[in-house]
């Protein structure tokens, strides 16, 4: 029995775990704790045996394949494959799956209530286990099935607090928008599977299928589908509002690994399955990343709730993979194989990076909204000294997703960074002007998150409390600070040994079709390079050297401030004479007042200030300062379609008005009109 | 093993060099301004005696602040340290090219960046606040003119490592592009903004509703205080070099040889005296620009680096 | 000599139904339903004499027997019971609704033209008349408001179909006949004591007030 | 007398028995007793039938082939699920105190005569008893309509019988026609209206007649299945009948009725050729499913919810078997095994909240009925899941397997359209089930009900959950041998 026979076992054996785990869990309702032991033990064993398989799949480099399940009533044969693209995805997901199962076995005890456990700790199993089939599945009924119970398995999450209007409201948009997507995505693959005239994807996506008019539709259809998921702007409207009304392992969940979902599903079948990618598919791509990196940062910076900020970030890093994907594209699409390598890869470098940080970010959020009960920035503040873990660990996601050195945001950037300019040098004409543009907007990009994320942290963690809750609160239990240690350190690692993930990545990206990974894409573990034209070496970056020199810096700047016997004054902040305190404070909302006014044109701001005054208007009791910015796409492109479908199922009304007279008239309309198109004689 | 050491000695003289030439830099300039509006300015050596002063001092620290804020000014002088062996000074080599190249180096500076800025939030007074929002915001726009900047020459001399770049250059000996010009003005704008000076921000008004790096420092004191200050003229001195690097190579010793290395040493310190004189004129001949005008300067910048990437490649 | 006669029942059945389009009067259109029963049966009877088939004779006499004397009678011992106001009210004014009968028999004897000659060469008129008639009692259906009327209608248009079964296929197998027979009888009964309840209920039988359900 | 005609008496016993009065207890343990047997006596036809005979009687005026036995089997089994839930629906109300004798005698004696009706429907063989029998079936459903005996119900029944009888006199002509379409060749006599009489002389019929003939059969049998735009009286029946009856109508009828709809459409394949009559059936599905899709996204109403849900579940029972293809057919019978399974789950949990909240009414439920129903609630929430089509239940995959034979064949613009009608029904459903279950309960007496407790009526829709849940992943051998049979059945004749 070889390894490889093994693994070849693992996918359905997680599968059945996660199944019993359910039933245990359906079963053990009424008793909370031991339902939350069970749900949360079972799905950690389940991650832990498709992580081996994913991490045996990617370095053997050798596919496995099986049949999960024969569906007799419809002769369906439910199969999967792990290719080393899922064995990569698949690894994500249980590197975030599992820490967060850990973290919600303290997290579920404060936040779920216990007769909901049960429904939250099936949920969850059931959304991790639709997630590995959708990444293994290799056949289109499966793929769809698990897809479908991907979402509704979300949905029943987001909805658990349905008490809440909001809950609801995101819940059924959420439900809404991923069904339409869904139902392109059954079109796109029946479409296809009509073509090829067989049901498994090697057969659909072996790219000489459809040509023409139907391979662009199926493009357009197959990107609504999947970008729904992705949540790239304008598709992106349900995503700020379901991530926080999850509990927050769960939003770490959705954001983390839930939108690669999408991702995987661009990968695998707009720039890999239709055959190679048009150069305007491209275009698109970079297009759409770059507009939902810059926005998603934008309307993050403006945020006050710390999950929504946090879910608009998740569109931003969303639009940063498309962007890498779209360089690879046109890069396929000029056939440089070498560079669509170096892109792809930089984009699935981001995929696990994203979700490493972005877990990590959730989970911090939810010990802050657990120990604090807010999620509001606003009311938050001097945490660092109630809950100094949990902002330790937020300071080193935030960080890391500002895209710093040392950690694992700035290499993936880097690569991204090195496709575009790499793309600049060896594209023609007009179009090679997208690829610097591109990197001008993720400089941009990265800028803002930067500033996005010393907000987000400053206001919430430092200085003085702004509310009772944040003055009480305390610091989580250990079993929720090890799983964010632990993906903090992987922060740190990935961001000290980019080579590593970067050489697995090659064989990763050997196995698609068109890509030449050079071998010279990685330099050692400890760094990465990419390559020129020219013999010598287009960049590298060994961030560990530089850590290094740091050390020096902090050494030296060490010696030169200490003193003999000089001692540490402490004293109170100057309040401008007044005295100091929580109210005086900067508030978020003036932090990104400047970029709120510098970028006017897309938040079209609202803000009313009314004066309470008594005696005279110079001398106001109380000034209220109200400031909302404008939700575009919300307002201008998905109000109008719904009211439009419900205005017209309204106005169908008519047809069944009550009236017995009017129904006759339909059959004798009907019958009048058969008859006459039956006509004379033939 | 022998050329390891090397490099460290290497990365160790010439942080060392520049972490001394900074101060002076900054009251050079300090001191052309004062001549420029008939005042004595202050003595030359002034830059140092300050930073003396302010190490000899004891630390006086808010109340209110963790550990963040004392971690702040150390990571920032650190990250300004490491950024200075990632470019070629007087030869044709950064001590540390092996770490990386441009990338690295605009990430280094930003690490330090964010780290003042978490810093200034720390004490909970507004200015802190103010100058952070403000800083990180200036320097938002102001990253992807530079980024453009860069790129140009970088796709010039085909590399993004500043030193197989410079040398790059040297080889392909002195260029009158137009789109050099185009270019380097940009970048001057950027040095502006990303330095603090005038028409961006006024390093010598402690005017609340005016200023911006001053306000995010404001809180602090001694010792801390000496190693912001020290860093951000190091990094204006950084700055300059980086310019100098990309557009005015010619000098830059291209061997370890003592006379090479004496010719760089006066070709640098001459450049970099031009630059100053440059961002001298500029300060004394405008007016500090209100906030929300630094955009369209910056814009401006970012044109001037666009044109010159098109029109150097198309 | 058998063609002629079933195509003047057939006409004059096909008459009676417009004179039921035009008539106003409840009681008087239960008579020509009536009329149009007998004439039915008189199909009947013809083709069972034409083809000296003897259940035909049993159709034809239930048909008389039920439709021409039980239903009528019934119909108008319901009206006696619940003593309604007798008049009817259309939707649709008498001209119009002639003219759009008239459209109706135009397009049902469009249709017949498709059909083959029978054994006696009248089929195709028949189907015509049938046609027509059914599409003319569907009319009445949607245009009368009274419980009563529509069920009058109803009846048409199963004439109108047992005109084609006897006059064109000279007679369903005889079982189904008596079946079918039964079933409408039923129906009938069924109908009647629904529209006592109507009218028991809304103490109308205007059934255009039957409009609470929507949606 | 042999097995199939014991199969009709059975339920016909049941309902004599349940008319005359008797003790509750007893006449309940007739009905479910009866029904039972009924039951058992459809798996054994169908069982003689799987063993390679043709049940028949009366000189094959009762014959069972393929798709008789499935659509006997299904009707069956839903008339006995009604039926035990009948009876814990009268229980409930009997303690509420709102039956009368009449109810009772009308209720235990037209359950069972409706299930009569319907099996008869199923297994006859001439088209003239086919259209007695589905008479007979409109004639049994009446005053299980009026039931309640409200103005609203007299309403609804008045509308059901109208267009009931219209749509029969429709049948009548068109079997009349048929009939007609083969004069010479069928010969006199009760034989000369068996189906598989017609399906031999299916090459010989006269085009034209026979063409008239299937309309007038469609649009009639039409009627009766609730095919657009005959369906208007749809949602008022379900709407007003009691919950057992209205699943006996959604299910059981509507598979007779389709029995009907398949029978003439096989004879017009035979002898036109598929296109006619399949462009027909499409054309008539696709608009159910269109004219179902705005009334669920503003249903007020829990009941007529359920009621467009089954126009729209017949609407693609009917693209399937248009598409003109085999895969299509077979997705079509399957869809029409699984709704079975399936809608009884939605109509005994939505009757059970009606009944708890007196009213079907949303506004008047006033929502959150987790809170007051859990396991009601959760059941209903279940059968919405199930029966918009999504995964891991039966309808997924039927709807999966039509799609695909959409796609694969000729009218992809139709399955397109198709496709997109669902997505918006579910997005409906997703709200309609949403504003119902979830939230705070906005009811006047939700908080002084007593606590939710398994009676009859709610263990029966548990265990048809169950059952469900289990067929969506297992179908016994010997029904999908049954529906392998049914769709040899309707695809050869097609």
């Amino acid at each position: 029995m070889s390894i490889s026979d093994v693994a070849a076992a693992g996918l359905p054996a997680a599968l059945v775990i996660r199944l019993a785990t359910v039933t245990a869990t359906a079963a053990l309702t009424r008793r909370a704790g031991a339902c939350r032991g069970v749900a949360l033990g079972g799905s950690i064993l389940a991650s832990a045996v498709t992580t081996t398989v994913a991490v045996i799949v990617i370095v053997s480099g050798r596919a496995i394949d099986g049949v999960l399940v024969r569906h007799a009533a419809s002769g369906i044969v439910l199969s999967y494959a792990i290719t080393p693209l899922s064995a990569w995805f698949l690894m994500v997901l249980g590197l975030v799956a599992m820490p967060v199962a850990l973290y919600s076995v303290g997290y579920f005890a404060h936040a779920v209530t216990a007769p909901r456990t049960a429904l939250v700790g099936a949920g969850l199993n059931v959304l991790l286990g639709a997630l590995e089939v959708v990444f293994a599945a290799d056949e289109v009924i499966v793929f769809l099935f698990a897809w479908e119970l991907m979402t509704l398995s979300t949905a029943a999450l987001v909805a658990v607090e349905h008490e809440s209007s909001a809950s609801r409201r995101a819940a059924y948009l959420y439900l809404v928008m991923s069904h339409v997507g869904t139902g392109c995505l059954v079109a796109g693959f029946l479409i296809l599977a009509a073509a090829s005239g067989s049901q498994s994807f090697p057969a659909l996506l072996s790219g000489h299928v459809v040509f023409g008019p139907t391979r662009e539709l199926l493009f357009v259809l197959f990107f609504l589908g999947f970008g729904v998921k992705a949540g790239v702007i304008p598709l992106h409207v349900w995503l700020p509002e379901a991530h926080p009304a999850a509990p927050s392992s769960v939003s770490a969940l959705m954001s983390a690994v839930l939108i690669t979902a999408g991702i995987y599903g661009l990968v695998r079948v707009c720039a890999f399955g239709l055959g190679v990618p048009e150069v305007r598919w491209g275009l698109a791509f970079m297009f759409i990343g770059t507009l939902s990196a810059i926005l998603g940062v934008l309307y993050a910076l403006t945020q006050t709730d710390i999950k929504r900020l946090l879910a608009y970030s998740t569109i931003e890093n969303a639009g940063i993979i498309v962007l890498g994907l779209g360089a690879g594209m046109l890069a396929l699409a000029y056939g440089h194989g070498a560079l669509a390598a170096l892109a792809v890869a930089a984009s699935l470098m981001h995929v696990l990076n994203h979700a490493v940080f972005k877990g990590l970010l959730f989970l911090g959020a939810g010990s802050v909204v657990m120990a604090t009960g807010t999620r509001e920035i606003e009311r938050l503040g001097g945490l660092l000294r109630r809950m100094p873990w949990t902002g330790l660990f937020f300071l080193v996601g935030a960080m890391a997703i500002s895209g710093l050195p040392l950690l694992n945001g700035f290499a993936s950037e880097w690569v991204t960074f090195q496709a575009l300019l790499l793309g600049f040098a060896s594209t023609p004409g007009l179009v090679r002007l997208n690829f610097p543009l591109g990197g001008a907007m993720l400089a941009l990009t990265t800028a803002l998150a930067a500033a996005c994320f010393v907000r987000a942290f400053g206001i919430s963690f430092l200085a003085l409390p702004r509310s009772h809750g944040a003055a009480e609160a305390h610091e989580s239990p250990a079993v929720m600070l090890v799983p964010q240690a632990f993906l903090a350190a992987s922060c740190v690692a990935l961001g000290l040994f980019p080579g590593a993930v970067l050489r697995t990545l090659r064989e990763v990206t050997r196995s698609l079709p068109g890509l030449q990974p050079r071998p010279e894409m990685v330099r050692g573990a400890m760094g990465m390079t990419s390559w020129a034209t020219r013999p010598e070496s287009f960049d590298h970056v060994v961030p560990a050297l530089l850590g290094a020199a740091m050390l020096g810096g902090l050494t030296f700047a060490a010696w030169a401030t200490v003193r003999t016997g000089a001692a540490v004054r402490r004293v109170p902040t100057w309040g401008c004479g007044g005295e100091q305190d929580a109210r005086t404070e900067y508030t978020a909302t003036a932090f990104s007042k400047p970029l709120l006014m510098i970028f006017r044109a897309v938040y079209r701001p609202t803000r009313d200030v009314e004066t309470l005054a008594e005696v005279s208007p110079y001398f106001p009791q109380e000034v209220r300062y109200r400031s909302a910015i404008e939700p575009t796409f919300e307002r201008y492109v998905y109000g109008p379609l719904g009211r439009g479908v419900l205005w017209a199922a309204g106005r169908m009304k008519v047809l069944q008005a009550g009236s017995l007279h009017a129904y006759l008239a339909y059959v004798l309309v009907l019958g009048v009109l058969i008859l006459i198109w039956l006509g004379g004689p033939m | 093993m022998t050329d390891a050491l090397y490099t460290v000695g290497l990365a160790l003289l010439q942080s060392a060099g520049l972490l001394a030439a900074a101060p002076l830099l900054k009251t050079v300039i300090k001191k052309m301004k004062a001549r420029l509006q008939n005042r004595q300015g202050p003595p030359i050596l002034q830059g140092y005696r300050d930073l003396s002063k302010l190490l000899g001092k004891e630390s006086v620290r808010s109340e209110t602040a963790s550990w963040v804020y004392v971690a702040g000014p150390r990571v920032y002088f650190a990250a300004t340290v490491a950024a200075t062996t990632l470019v070629p000074v007087l030869m044709a080599a950064a001590p540390l090219e092996a770490a990386g190249g441009i990338l690295l180096l605009v990430g280094t500076l930003a690490l330090g960046r964010f780290a003042l800025a978490t810093a200034a939030l720390d004490t909970g007074s507004p200015f802190g606040g103010m100058g952070a929002s403000r800083d990180m915001t200036i320097a938002a726009l102001a990253e992807p003119a530079l980024m453009l900047g860069l790129f140009t020459s970088a796709l010039a001399a085909g590399s993004m490592n500043l030193g197989v770049l410079v040398r790059g250059l040297l080889q392909q000996g002195p260029s009158f592009h137009p789109s050099d010009f185009l270019a380097l003005a940009g970048l001057f704008i950027i040095l502006i903004a990303e330095t603090g000076r005038i028409p961006v921000d006024n390093p010598a008004t402690h005017l609340e509703l005016t200023m911006i790096h001053e306000a995010m420092v404001l809180e602090y004191a001694g010792p801390d205080l000496a190693l912001v200050e020290w860093a951000s003229a190091l990094k204006e001195l950084l700055y300059m070099t980086l310019l100098v690097d990309l557009f005015m190579p010619a000098g830059i010793a291209m061997r370890a040889a003592p006379g090479a290395i004496l010719v760089a040493l006066l070709a640098w310190a001459g450049k970099v005296f031009v630059l100053a004189v440059a961002v001298t004129v500029a300060e004394s001949t405008n007016a500090k620009l209100r906030l929300f005008r630094v955009p369209e300067l910056v814009s401006i910048s970012l044109g001037l680096a666009f044109l010159a990437l098109a029109i150097r490649f198309l | 000599m058998t063609a002629n006669v079933l195509i003047l029942c057939a006409a004059g059945m096909l008459v009676t139904a417009y004179l039921m389009v035009g008539q106003k009067a409840l009681f008087t259109t239960i008579r020509l339903y009536g009329l149009q029963s007998s004439l039915l049966g008189i199909v009947a009877a013809t083709n069972a004499l034409s083809d000296g088939r003897n259940d035909l004779w049993v159709t034809a006499a239930l048909t008389v027997a039920l439709k021409g004397l039980l239903i009528p009678w019934f119909l108008m011992k319901v009206i006696d019971r619940i003593g309604i106001h007798r008049e009817i009210e259309p939707f649709l004014n008498v001209p119009a609704s002639l003219l759009i009968c008239l459209g109706l028999t135009v397009v049902g004897y469009r249709v017949s033209t498709g059909f083959p000659e029978g054994t006696r060469g009248a089929s195709h008129h028949l189907i015509g008349v049938a046609l027509s008639m059914l599409l003319i009692g569907l009319f009445l259906m949607v245009t009368r408001k009274k419980a009563i009327t529509q069920i009058l209608a109803l009846l048409t248009v199963e004439n109108a179909v047992f005109l084609v079964a006897v006059g064109v296929t000279s007679g369903m197998p005889f079982i189904v006949e008596l079946g079918i027979s039964f079933d409408v009888i039923l129906a009938v009964l069924v109908l009647g004591v629904l529209v006592q309840r109507i009218v028991g209920r809304f103490e109308s039988m205007d059934v255009s007030r039957l409009s609470k359900l929507k949606g | 007398m042999n097995l199939l005609v014991w199969t009709l008496v059975a339920p016909l016993v049941t309902a004599a028995i349940g008319v005359v009065a008797g003790p509750r207890r007893f006449r309940e343990a007739i009905m479910i007793g009866g029904l039972a047997v009924t039951f058992a006596l459809c798996l054994a036809v169908a069982r003689e039938f799987l063993g390679g005979a043709i049940p028949a009687a009366f000189g094959d005026a009762l014959r069972v082939d393929g798709l008789s036995a499935l659509v006997l089997v299904l009707c069956g089994f839903v008339g006995l699920l009604s039926g035990v839930y009948g009876v814990g629906y009268l229980r409930r109300n009997e303690a509420r105190g709102l039956i009368t004798p009449r109810m009772r005698r009308e209720f235990f004696g037209l359950m069972p005569a409706y299930v009569f009706a319907i099996l008869f429907v199923s297994v006859s063989n001439n088209l003239g008893i086919l259209w007695i029998a589905v008479e007979l079936t409109t004639l049994a459903s009446v005053f299980l309509v009026t039931f309640h005996d409200r103005d609203t119900s007299l309403e609804a029944a008045w509308k059901f019988l109208m267009l009931g009888s219209l749509g029969l006199a429709f049948a009548l002509l068109g079997t009349v026609l048929l009939f007609a379409s083969g004069q010479g060749h069928l010969g006199e006599g009760m034989a000369a209206l068996h189906w598989t009489r017609l399906m031999q002389a299916a090459p010989t019929l006269h085009p034209f007649t026979l063409r008239l003939g299937v309309v007038f059969a469609l649009i009639g049998y039409g009627t009766k299945a609730g095919l657009a735009p005959m369906h208007t009286w749809k949602p008022d029946a379900y709407g007003e009948a009691p919950s057992p009856a209205g699943v006996l109508m959604a299910v059981g009828m509507l598979n007779g009725a389709l029995y009907c709809v398949l029978r003439i459409h096989m004879i017009s394949s035979a002898s036109l050729g598929p296109a006619f009559s399949s462009g027909l059936l499409l054309t008539l599905g696709l608009l159910s499913v269109l004219v179902a899709t705005p009334f669920i996204l503003i249903q007020w109403n829990l009941k007529r919810l359920l009621a467009y849900s089954s126009i729209e579940h017949v609407g693609i029972m009917a693209i399937g078997f248009g598409l003109g293809a085999k895969a299509g057919v077979f997705g079509a019978l399957l869809h029409m095994t699984y709704h079975t399974l399936a809608k009884p789950v939605s109509f005994f949990s939505a009757g059970s909240l009606a009944q708890r909240y007196s009213s079907s009414d949303f506004e008047t439920i006033g929502g959150g009925t987790f809170a007051g129903a859990p396991i009601t609630s959760a059941i209903f929430v279940l059968s919405a899941v199930m029966i918009t089509g999504s995964p891991p239940f039966g309808l997924f995959f039927s709807e999966m397997v039509i799609l695909k034979a959409g796609f694969l064949g000729a009218h992809r613009a139709v399955t397109a359209v198709f496709l997109a009608a669902l997505i918006v029904l579910f997005c409906g459903f997703a709200y309609q089930v949403g504003r119902l279950v979830l939230g705070p309960s906005r009811h006047p007496a939700a908080g002084t009900m007593e606590p939710e407790r398994i009676d009859l009526g709610v263990g029966t829709a548990l265990v048809a959950a169950v059952l469900a849940i289990v067929s969506a992943f297992y179908l016994p051998g010997p029904l999908m041998a049954l529906i392998r049979a049914a769709t040899d059945v309707v695809w050869g004749g097609a």
